[in-house]
């Protein structure tokens, strides 16, 4: 890998994406969701981790490069894949514990890394209502950790989740998951947003870095969350992304980056709903 | 020995009642689309739906659903034309929610002929409040909480395959979203298929078949029986079903288009090409094929 | 990127270990022969196998085996050679008793990360007061008695298949036994192959693979790797099987011939060629074979 | 099908297999187990049942014609079948009530068809074993009308079983399956032996037919029973071969049959041990 040059020209969602991308190792299986966790897991293909494997929800298991897709499910994204199959045999893979890594969009996110997909306000009588679960609820439930990439602000991000869609860390007390029935060693580790980055400490949500790169302050940060967030002892600065990076980024995700999703009457991509 | 195979409006009206759970394949991929808008030409209501990101919508907005069984599904009113559509007509649908991985247990577990499947996804949601089709039991072998999902056995399966002999073996290929279990959970069964091949092209290629014939009550031969839905080895998504949606001015003129403007799809198909050409449907051919290498079988 | 291919002898003393639970897939059909033999040779103990009618017979009659999980096994001991030597070596295993189907559930729980699964099979046998790990519930969703079988999850898992290549992207056709559920239910996975091929062949037609390279730890090229027992597209049994174990001395001649005397089965074949004819094992091959016709993916 | 002529020459085992074939319907899909239970379902596919479909353990579904193979699963019976699966498959279709008719043999059987192809005398001492139930239990438990073909002897047809490995109709009283949880709707309904033909009337073994026809007498059928067997008002005389049936069977099985099974070391044929 050349040494590291720091590009300057980027924005808030670009180092999203990067650092999204950054958690993918190489010797990772990576279950992906429509939209931002399907670029995260294409740039870091294409980058850092050409070998890791990418699991798509409608069956499809690859090693091979891919160029981005429409959706989850394309011709491109399924042609010349090292297996294909079904929804049912991915989510085996998944829940018998062979799925490193698990990428998911959300609507809301609460302290304790619970993600609601379903509906603001009461089931019943909903002020909102989202798609509900897709793959999330599986991805969250069965992956070894889990990264949630979404937009952060303040009504999104709440101390308790209106419907838990995909578990997290129920309450935040020890032993909540395996109390539940929820595979071991499985749960989210990290939130990535445009504005931060949050690991998980005690099962409580911890800012670990902040976009400064990109003008984000602490304050900002605060303004859109709606607890008084725990914040990591050594709190950083995020790492920006590197010229390198952002080549590749430019190269294979935004040039390639679907202006408008094709979808077939009635049909949605799977997993939850990208923040918007 | 052929007497399976027969016209869309057959398959339809011999196989789909009113009141009928329908099982219809092709999640994000190679949905019976043909076959759907041809249940809502007949106007079969009253349906349970198992809506798994298949090409279901029009049922809805008909008001031709009852219950929609779905992991995810366009549930913001004010986005969705069809649900207002529903709505107006008074038959807006009870949606019972699973993540997708439950709607494939539950599939597999009519396939195999039992009454759950375990599971453990779902039992850490609030799913679980308001679906009684899953809930969390105590493991009788000791190791704690365990989900259980409820089958489901559809009265009909519909699916959409590359190839099928006139017997109702059937082959598809690409990905499989839930069809395995979803038409072997069926009790009866419909293939729309892009061509009716001989069997012997079957029997030369065995391990593909996703269900026999034994088990299949209709076979339709259908080209484009996805349109505008991408199907593996035969075509790209076609730009039709954008925006149709979104008023009932463009939802009208899709419907007349579709369904009562003409007797079957392949009328639609035809008034396409008319419209947009006569290489529109060539346009969405695959390009740069694939060709597998040949297995061997034989003694 | 190709670190996984390896000699039979480094597959196996580095993934097998002293006290493992083995599933060995070719149920009938392709059996993981060189494999077995491999291990038989690097005697490893204590072994716990899982035995569908494949062909495990020799590490039971060496005393390697204290457990049989299977559904279905020679008990007579006054006609199996293998359990009067077993019982000499005072290496009598335990069995413990399924229907065949029983054993395909326990693999499938396996494979599916799920602790047991349902069933309506062997609950109405007397099979439930010996085995443990089949009981019988009331289901709580309120339809009578339903059987569950505790899940299986192997320490490693061994097949043999047509193809795979360099990564572990196994392909295998023809009958499958329980193969899908015991090698997905694996936790290290072994491949034999007929012949290790590019990834190109395996991409265009991935509908085909059974476990993919990233949960396979070993690839080993072993053409024969299942003789005597036939596979599909490559040979048909083998005359060598019969009547070697029916007494001390066939069996020590067997065993000298095919583990003892050699360094590995690639000897061991070119020892039977040698005594055989040169063209014993062309013999074997399909005489009449049936070419797949090629499915098309691509963009 | 041409008019019935009966043969003259034939033995009763001849009359046996025979006897067994006639139960498959054209429209039946038929379970059959090695041996015997394979000899019926090829003859009936050979003369008068050619549409019915036979799934043979391993994963085939084969509508086509095929040899009779030397095991369930050869290269023969596997080719240019309709579809090829696991064993997994196959016992799925049973337990959801798709296959018809199941064929089997087994070690001893009793009164009220339960069969036992584990142990004589006690499980943890017997005084001789069988292999166990291989597909015995699953064809029993499961299929529409379950058919036992087996040569009959005394202390093979008993009052009640050492070890019930596949389920008859237990003590005979009504509901005792769907009360263990078996599928409704099945359970034996015929035993089909070299000296006669039994069905089963309100859950018990009943003599239908003797098969005069090769010298066998009602005593000698009796002979060969541990228990006073309940007989038929209308007892008959078995309908002996005809010509066409022989001629036939003589072609595709005794011609074809294998004179010794070429068996891997160590495995074995599945299903239930034949009686011999």
């Amino acid at each position: 890998m050349p040494e590291k040059k720091y590009a300057t020209d980027y924005t808030a969602f670009d180092q999203m994406v990067i650092s999204a991308a950054r958690m993918i190792k190489n010797t990772d299986t990576v279950y992906v969701g429509v939209g931002l966790p399907m670029q995260a897991g294409v740039l870091a293909k294409n980058y850092h981790a050409s070998n890791c494997t990418i699991i798509i929800e409608n069956g499809i298991v690859r090693a091979s490069l891919f160029p981005i897709p429409r959706a989850t499910d394309t011709l491109g994204s399924q042609s010349y894949a090292e297996q294909l199959s079904g929804l049912f045999y991915v989510n085996c893979l998944a829940q018998a514990g062979y799925i490193t890594t698990g990428f998911m969009g959300g609507g809301q996110i609460d302290r304790h890394g619970n993600v609601n997909d379903t509906a603001v306000g009461d089931y019943r009588n909903p002020i909102h209502r989202w798609p509900g679960s897709g793959g999330g609820n599986d991805v969250m439930s069965f992956c070894g950790r889990t990264i949630v990439i979404l937009e952060q602000s303040k009504r999104r991000f709440l101390e308790k989740v209106d419907f838990n869609t995909c578990p997290g860390y129920f309450d935040g007390k020890p032993g909540r998951r395996e109390e539940a029935g929820l595979p071991p060693n499985t749960g989210p580790v990290a939130v990535i947003t445009d504005l931060a980055i949050y690991s998980f400490e005690d099962r409580e949500m911890t800012l670990r870095s902040v976009h400064a790169g990109c003008g984000v302050t602490l304050q900002k940060v605060k303004d859109e969350l709606s607890w008084d967030v725990r914040i990591a002892k050594d709190l950083k600065d995020t790492e920006p992304p590197t010229e390198e990076e952002m080549r590749v980024y430019q190269e294979k995700i935004v040039a390639a980056r679907p202006s408008f999703t094709i979808q077939p009457p009635g049909g949605r991509p799977p997993g939850p709903p990208a923040a918007r | 020995m052929s007497s399976k195979v027969m016209t869309m409006s057959e398959a339809i009206s011999k196989n789909v009642k009113s009141g009928d759970l329908l099982f219809i394949g092709g999640a994000q991929h190679g949905s019976p689309s043909a076959a759907v808008h041809e249940i809502v030409r007949q106007k079969i209501d009253h349906l349970t739906i198992i809506a798994l990101l298949a090409n279901t919508g029009l049922l809805v907005s008909e008001g031709l659903v009852d219950t929609v069984l779905t992991g995810y599904y366009q549930l913001d009113e004010k986005r969705s034309y069809q649900l207002q559509r529903a709505r107006a007509l008074g038959k807006f649908p009870r949606f019972v929610e699973y993540s997708h991985f439950g709607i494939a247990q539950a599939l597999q577990a009519g396939y195999m002929g039992v009454p759950f499947m375990p599971t453990r996804s779902q039992i850490g949601s609030d799913m679980l409040k308001y679906n009684e089709n899953i809930i969390s039991i105590d493991d009788p072998f000791g190791t704690g909480k365990i989900g259980l999902v409820k089958a489901v056995v559809p009265d009909v399966g519909i699916l959409h395959v590359q190839r099928c002999d006139a017997e109702g073996n059937a082959q598809r290929w690409g990905t499989l979203g839930v069809d395995h279990e979803g038409i072997n959970a069926s009790k009866k069964i419909i293939i729309t298929t892009e061509k009716i091949v001989d069997g012997d092209v079957i029997r030369r290629d065995p391990n593909r078949t996703i269900i026999s014939g034994f088990r299949v009550n209709a076979v339709v031969e259908q080209p484009f029986g996805a349109y505008p839905v991408h199907l593996a080895g035969c075509y790209n998504d076609g730009p039709g079903a954008i925006g149709m949606m979104t008023s009932e001015e463009a939802y009208n003129a899709y419907m007349q288009a579709a369904v009562w403007g003409v007797k079957d799809w392949n009328e639609y198909l035809e008034n396409l090409k008319k419209v947009n050409g006569p290489d529109f449907l060539d346009k969405i051919k695959i390009q740069n094929p694939a060709k597998s290498d040949p297995v061997i079988t034989g003694i």
